[in-house]
């Protein structure tokens, strides 16, 4: 994928650039700085030129009337036009890539509540209102919220997006500079709205793993997941073992990005959509095959609760699953985004494109990359 | 007076036509024509619509105007309706969860 | 008043006022006025209501920047701050500028424009006035009673589920409201198409009326939507469960489709109406037709129809598909470039015109430009990749307020200073006028310029506080609070002046600036039916003077006596100035 | 330039005004065009305003169809057809009771078609008001805490789906008969009027408009028909 260079393009009044993504936007807004200059300059010079010009003399002054000139309504019609296309597609063309979240990052889920943001790192670390991140990792969220609307904004990476009662968002982005940034909350969501926001704190590497060995709750998501995973009960129904054969419910051994039939025909991506469906909604798209008795799990988990099952049953024999994918084994093709194991040709290039000479290995030693090598070591 | 006074006969025929079109909903609604069930549903719904707009209503010897009116009422349904669905069309063409689908 | 009490003494004295019959004093007394079918009168009334929920929204304006003067919430609650923007925005949107010109000026105008005696349903036009009021009275007590705290935009689930206000009474008096609005519309409508005198063809028509043409269909299209919608959401809030509900599967983006659906149309029913008063106060102080009459007129109907098609705009990072994204975001430029055609079209009638600085024109200067910059800034919003940063910061504020308040409310201030000779047969103080003018526009660009670079710097909207560690921030926002105390204070002048002036302004002849249009042949203030016999149109849309005279007299040259009888005044009899 | 060249006098021309006119109208035909105008707009407002229901029926049936399909089977599609018939029937009716205003038969043939569409419309306000009972009963009512359907839910269909359709259902079909009961509401009035003698050729806008507006809600009944009682017929039982 042919990368676009970055544009240095500073503009007053704006905060820092510590994404990738941030100095597209400043260079498309200094465009439209530009063109609104002109335009309204262009016709406030006008309107005083002919303030002054043409005012009137005398009280009774008739001016001979103009009716038109079809050249020039032609001429103001086409080229703006032509103008605001251009602005279409610049900024069309930098949307697109910002919705292609690569598929090599360091994942972190993001549950909004009111008023607060909880982060989950796949290592484990769990904050809230704080999200540490290396510098120039791909930083990939899957978000959601436990109640309103919110929307996770860092002015500083020029990226907002609204989370969704009931739905997994994505969104990410690849910082650029270490320091400390607003987060903020942008979807009004009730009392607190104002005091819903927090810092991203963008590290050096080397710092980002102190702070990783430092932190509390080592354990990872997916290992919390499969804590509850045995203390709900998930186990009594479902096998996890890649031998296992099926239970009174369908084996979620390597289930992660696979299609999977559903009962009365179609069939669908194991997303994480999918399994949060599955365990809140269970009756909402069967298994081929299985009856419908796994209970519903809705009100019983909070999101974080779900997302950390996510986490684990993610986690469920990726590593071989990736080792296949690179062996070109049949019959697992993933479609899904996955994090292990996928080779080299086949990783995304960074959409905005390359920043620093961090470009090419994605996920630094600093980023232990999603949840397959924590699901491993993990493993009982 | 202007206006165009529709005969008697001519309510009674769409009477009956519009019971025929009823029964033959109800009894094209017992066939599964697979993913057509909703168009044959509607084309008949929309044949029966017209007929009450056109004599019912008169539309049929109504002025100009009155046949714009009825156009930019459709119009604007559409609209409405089509560039909806254009979002929930095509929410998972970009990728599972960017953008979103809904949960079921 | 003096010291007379009988009822026919105060008549007597009122009708002392004015020189003529008139409708405002062809009758007498508060029923008179609550019972009236005038057209004029109703727009009187409407005058009045409107602007007692303009004073409201603007006291909460006030409320708002004065907690913004420091970074932290100390003047109020975090939770009463919501209110106060809430309640602001409703009362400014729904009760305020929606109604704002059609309902007063347009009342006022359309029959007389089109030299008909009255709107073709004049009960129903009284009707949408009531309707008006216990729709805004129905809001304003769920504001007093407690107030609502979801913005004016009702997102859900927040309004459904969470927020434990006055939703659901509010919500009622805007659904009330939005039938007020559709009647108004509807009347419009039927009026333009069935009661033009003899002789004013379609594209005679005053841009005005073209203005409110369009504006009434996207009244009647739009707002049934606003309503089902507002109705399905006090249900959900009473039944607990319903369409957007999440827990049965709903989402919450449709409401955030429907609510939009009717809402971005909206802001054209608040601009398109100020277009349409900018295009008279330009063609008559500028003393020549409007450049491109028709591409102006119908660039109302283009505003009209495809503003019906870029409500996602507002839903780009709603989580709506990234595909709809980038039609909604293709359909808002196209629907830019008619505003644009407007802009570009009054300029050009200034071309070799005769400018005038009467008051009216510069609103109509200020209109121009700050329209402009706030339809630019529109474009900022409608490109995607831009519009993920500034999306719900203080840059949209400041669009917003650039286009309703320098576009809309400009140009309702304008309009009436226009036609206020018309309405009430005397003259407003023009040097007074013109001062609050200036006011006016220095404290609207103080207030709102900074906000553009606040909401690039990041500052979120709807926010109670913010980072104290940001200095500029506060800066900028001391700024805004300070362009917002010039700006009340500028419009509280014209508040003074009118009702100064309609006893002691001079009286107005029957065409002060003289204009062309047929509302300006009939005496100020006008009859009950308006005209004394109903005019036969022969001439085109501001046509000074035929084009024979042209020739024999050449381009420019002035050729009417100073002070006196006006060319397009002939054939209308003026009363003399006192 | 001659603003009074041909001025015509003030009035309502040379003929004799008819009693219903309005002041502000020049003559009758104007009036009834103005009022056949209005009324057409109005209807355009009624279709948005429906427009909003059948977008979010349009949403959610699209993601899903399997609940839709078998919720609308809890519906009888024998009341539905029954009902769709007496409505076509009325408006049948109230198409001959303009028909006889305009052709001016007697005010008892024009106030007997009238009361034929009243009729006809109260009937099918109860066959709606005992289907409603019938949901009641199946425990279908969509309100939270209410909702409690006593025939088991087909696999693939949550319940919360299952609400949503009754939710449609109820919001469509009450505000199709609230129409109705605001029509029956207006008919009164004009059918007082035509008892009265007030309806002639030359004057009868109001029994016009409001035929307008029953055909109109007739329509909305002749979608509502397949959309809501039909859509699961093959599918009965489910799967
Ligand atoms: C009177 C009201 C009004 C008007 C007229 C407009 C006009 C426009 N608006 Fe605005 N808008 C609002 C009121 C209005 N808006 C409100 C209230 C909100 C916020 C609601 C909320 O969330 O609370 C909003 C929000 C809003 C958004 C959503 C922002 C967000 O929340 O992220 C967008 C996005 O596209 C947008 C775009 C536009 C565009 C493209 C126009 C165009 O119509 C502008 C066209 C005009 C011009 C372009 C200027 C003249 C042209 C020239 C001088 C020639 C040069 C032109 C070219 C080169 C093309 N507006
Ligand atoms: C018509 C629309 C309109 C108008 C005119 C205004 C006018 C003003 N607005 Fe408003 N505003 C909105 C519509 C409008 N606004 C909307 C829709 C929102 C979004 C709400 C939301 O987020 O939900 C908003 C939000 C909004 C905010 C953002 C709040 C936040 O997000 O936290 C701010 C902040 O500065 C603000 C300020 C102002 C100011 C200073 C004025 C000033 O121009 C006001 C000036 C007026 C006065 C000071 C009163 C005038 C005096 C008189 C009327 C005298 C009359 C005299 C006699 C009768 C004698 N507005
Ligand atoms: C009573 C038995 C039972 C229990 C307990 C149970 N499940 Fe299930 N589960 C099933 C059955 C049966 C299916 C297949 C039918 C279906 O899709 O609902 C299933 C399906 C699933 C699926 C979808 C798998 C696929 O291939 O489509 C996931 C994911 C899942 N369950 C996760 C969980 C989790 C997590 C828990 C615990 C919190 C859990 N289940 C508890 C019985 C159970
Ligand atoms: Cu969360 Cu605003
Ligand atoms: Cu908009």
């Amino acid at each position: 994928m042919q990368s676009i260079p970055i544009p240095k393009v500073v503009v007053p009044f704006a905060p820092e650039q510590a994404s990738t993504f941030a100095p597209h936007v400043d260079a498309l807004y200094a465009y439209l700085i530009a063109l609104t200059a002109l335009f309204t300059l262009g016709i406030t010079a006008a309107i005083i030129f002919f303030a002054v010009k043409y005012r009137r003399r005398q009280a009774g002054e008739l001016p001979r009337p103009v009716h038109g000139s079809m050249v020039l309504e032609l001429t103001w019609t086409v080229i703006p036009l032509l103008i605001s296309m251009t602005i279409f597609v610049w900024s069309a063309s930098i949307f697109f890539k910002a919705y292609r979240a690569p598929r090599e990052a360091m994942e972190v889920y993001v549950v909004g509540k009111q008023w607060m943001w909880k982060f989950q790192h796949q290592t484990g670390q769990r904050e809230i209102n704080e999200l540490h991140v290396p510098v120039g990792a791909r930083v990939k969220l899957t978000m959601t919220t436990e109640d309103v609307i919110h929307s996770f904004y860092v002015p500083a990476f020029r990226i907002k997006q609204d989370v969704v009662p009931g739905r997994y968002l994505q969104t990410w982005f690849e910082a650029t500079k270490a320091g400390k940034y607003y987060l903020f909350c942008t979807e009004y969501c009730g009392t607190n709205h104002s005091g819903m926001g927090g810092y991203v704190y963008v590290m050096e590497p080397a710092a980002y793993q102190q702070w990783l060995a430092g932190g509390t709750g080592t354990e990872s998501a997916a290992s919390q997941g499969q804590k509850l995973f045995q203390e709900r009960g998930c186990a009594s129904c479902h096998q996890v073992e890649p031998a296992g054969q099926q239970g009174r419910g369908p084996s979620l051994y390597g289930i992660f990005g696979k299609q999977q039939a559903i009962e009365g025909g179609g069939s669908v991506t194991v997303d994480e959509s999918y399994i949060r469906e599955s365990i809140l909604n269970p009756q909402a798209r069967l298994a081929a095959g299985f009856q419908n008795i796994m209970p519903t799990y809705q009100g019983q988990l909070s999101e974080e609760q779900v997302l950390q099952l996510v986490a684990y049953i993610r986690s469920l024999g990726q590593a071989e699953a990736g080792a296949a994918a690179a062996g070109s084994a049949p019959g697992t093709t993933t479609t899904g985004p996955t994090t292990g194991g996928v080779p080299p040709q086949q990783q995304r290039a960074n959409p905005i494109g390359p920043t620093s000479e961090r470009q090419g290995s994605p996920a630094p030693q600093a980023a232990p990359a999603g949840g397959a090598n924590a699901g491993n070591a993990n493993r009982p | 007076m202007s206006e165009h006074i529709v005969p008697r006969s001519t309510y009674y025929l769409v009477f009956g036509a519009l019971i025929v079109l009823t029964a033959v909903t109800v009894a094209a609604a017992n066939f599964d024509f697979g993913p057509m069930n909703d168009v044959v549903a509607m084309t008949i719904a929309v044949t029966k619509m017209m007929l009450v707009l056109l004599f019912f209503m008169h539309v049929r010897y109504s002025s100009r105007l009155i046949w714009v009116i009825v156009a930019s009422m459709f119009f604007w349904l559409i609209i409405l309706l089509l560039l909806t669905l254009t979002d929930y069309a095509s929410r998972d063409w970009f990728g599972a969860n960017v953008g979103g689908i809904m949960s079921r | 008043m003096s010291t007379q009490t009988t009822p026919e003494a105060r008549a007597q004295e009122w009708r002392g006022r004015f020189p003529t019959v008139n409708y405002l004093n062809a009758d007498y007394g508060i029923k008179s006025w609550l019972l009236t079918k005038d057209h004029k009168r109703i727009g009187i009334l409407y005058l009045i209501s409107v602007t007692f929920f303009f004073a409201i929204g603007g006291a909460y304006a006030a409320a708002i920047r004065l907690e913004l003067l420091t970074p932290l919430g100390d003047l109020m609650q975090s939770h009463t701050y919501n209110k106060v923007f809430t309640h602001h925005g409703i009362m400014m949107v729904f009760f305020f500028l929606i109604p704002s010109i059609p309902t007063t000026l347009g009342n006022f105008l359309v029959p007389m424009m089109i030299g008909a005696k009255d709107l073709a349903f004049p009960r129903i036009n009284l009707l949408s006035w009531y309707i008006y009021m216990v729709g805004g009275a129905l809001t304003f007590a769920a504001l007093l009673f407690g107030g609502v705290d979801t913005g004016w935009t009702f997102y859900v689930p927040y309004s459904t589920n969470f927020s434990n206000t006055y939703v659901t009474l509010a919500g009622l008096g805007i659904f009330i409201n939005g039938f007020s609005s559709i009647l108004t519309g509807l009347n419009f409508i039927v009026t333009v198409h069935t009661m033009r005198a003899p002789g004013m063809t379609w594209f005679r028509l005053p841009l005005f009326i073209w203005s409110h043409y369009a504006t009434s269909l996207v009244m009647i299209l739009g707002t049934p939507v606003i309503a089902i919608t507002i109705l399905l959401l006090a249900l959900e809030r009473v039944a607990h469960v319903g369409i957007f509900d999440p827990a049965l599967g709903g989402d919450p983006v449709l409401f955030q489709h429907m609510f939009w659906f009717y809402s971005h149309p909206a802001v054209y029913i608040m601009v398109l109406p100020g277009m349409g008063v900018i295009s008279e106060i330009v063609a008559t102080h500028t003393r020549k037709p409007i450049f491109g009459y028709s591409f102006v007129a119908f660039s109302s109907l283009a505003i009209a129809v495809f503003g019906f098609l870029v409500w996602g705009h507002h839903l780009f990072v709603s989580s709506q598909s990234v595909y709809a994204g980038m039609i909604f975001s293709l359909i808002s430029f196209v629907v830019a470039i008619p505003s644009a055609v407007k802009v570009f079209n009054w300029t050009a009638t200034m071309y070799k015109g005769s400018l005038s600085y009467d008051t009216p024109m510069l609103y109509a200067y200020a209109f121009i430009g700050l329209f402009t910059i706030g339809g630019m800034t529109g474009l900022f919003l409608a490109a995607l990749g831009l519009d993920i940063h500034v999306h719900d910061t203080y840059f949209v504020v400041a669009h917003f307020h650039y286009v309703m308040v320098g576009g809309q409310v400009l140009a309702f201030l304008g309009g009436l200073h226009n036609w206020w000779p018309k309405m009430t047969g005397r003259m407003y103080p023009e040097g007074w006028a013109r001062f609050a003018a200036l006011v006016i526009f220095v404290g609207f660009n103080l207030t709102f310029f900074p906000q553009f670079l606040l909401g690039y710097m990041g500052m979120p909207r709807r926010y109670h506080a913010y980072p104290p560690g940001e200095p500029m921030w506060q800066v900028l926002h001391v700024m805004s609070t300070g362009g917002a105390s010039i700006l009340g204070i500028g419009l509280l002048i014209p508040g003074v002046y009118f009702i100064w002036s309609m006893r002691y302004g001079r009286f107005a002849p029957a065409n002060p600036w003289p204009a062309t249009g047929l509302e300006w042949r009939t005496p100020s203030p006008p009859p009950t039916e308006n005209f004394a016999v109903t005019p036969v149109v022969t001439w085109e849309a501001y046509e000074y003077r035929p084009v024979e005279e042209m020739e024999v007299v050449g381009p420019g040259a002035p050729d009417a006596p100073a002070g006196g009888q006006h060319p397009a005044n002939r054939g209308v009899e003026t009363e003399e100035q006192p | 330039m001659s603003t009074h060249a041909e001025a015509i006098e003030h009035g309502h021309g040379p003929e004799a005004a008819h009693e219903a006119l309005a002041h502000h109208f020049d003559n009758m035909e104007q009036q009834r065009e103005a009022g056949a105008l209005g009324m057409w707009v109005f209807i355009a407002q009624e279709v948005m305003f429906f427009g909003g229901l059948f977008l979010a029926y349009l949403v959610y049936r699209m993601q899903y169809p399997r609940a839709f399909m078998a919720a609308s089977n809890h519906l009888d599609w024998k009341i539905g057809t029954f009902n769709t018939a007496v409505l076509i029937a009325s408006s049948l009716t109230m198409a001959l009771a303009v028909w006889a205003t305009q052709v001016g038969r007697s005010r008892k043939v024009q106030v007997g078609f009238m009361a034929a569409t009243v009729l006809l419309g109260l009937v099918f306000l109860g066959v709606k008001a005992f289907e409603y009972h019938d949901k009641y009963v199946d425990g279908l009512i969509p309100i939270a805490g209410w909702f409690n359907p006593h025939d088991p839910i087909p696999a693939g269909v949550t319940t919360g789906q299952y609400q949503m359709f009754f939710w449609l259902y109820f919001a469509m079909t009450g505000l199709h008969a609230l129409h109705m009961i605001i029509g029956v509401g207006i008919i009164a009035p004009i059918m007082w009027m035509a008892w009265r003698g007030r309806f002639s050729p030359e004057y009868h806008g109001p029994v016009e408009n409001f035929g307008l507006y029953w055909h109109f809600v007739d329509i909305i009944w002749i979608f509502l028909f397949p959309l809501l009682y039909l859509l699961g017929a093959h599918f009965k039982g489910g799967h």
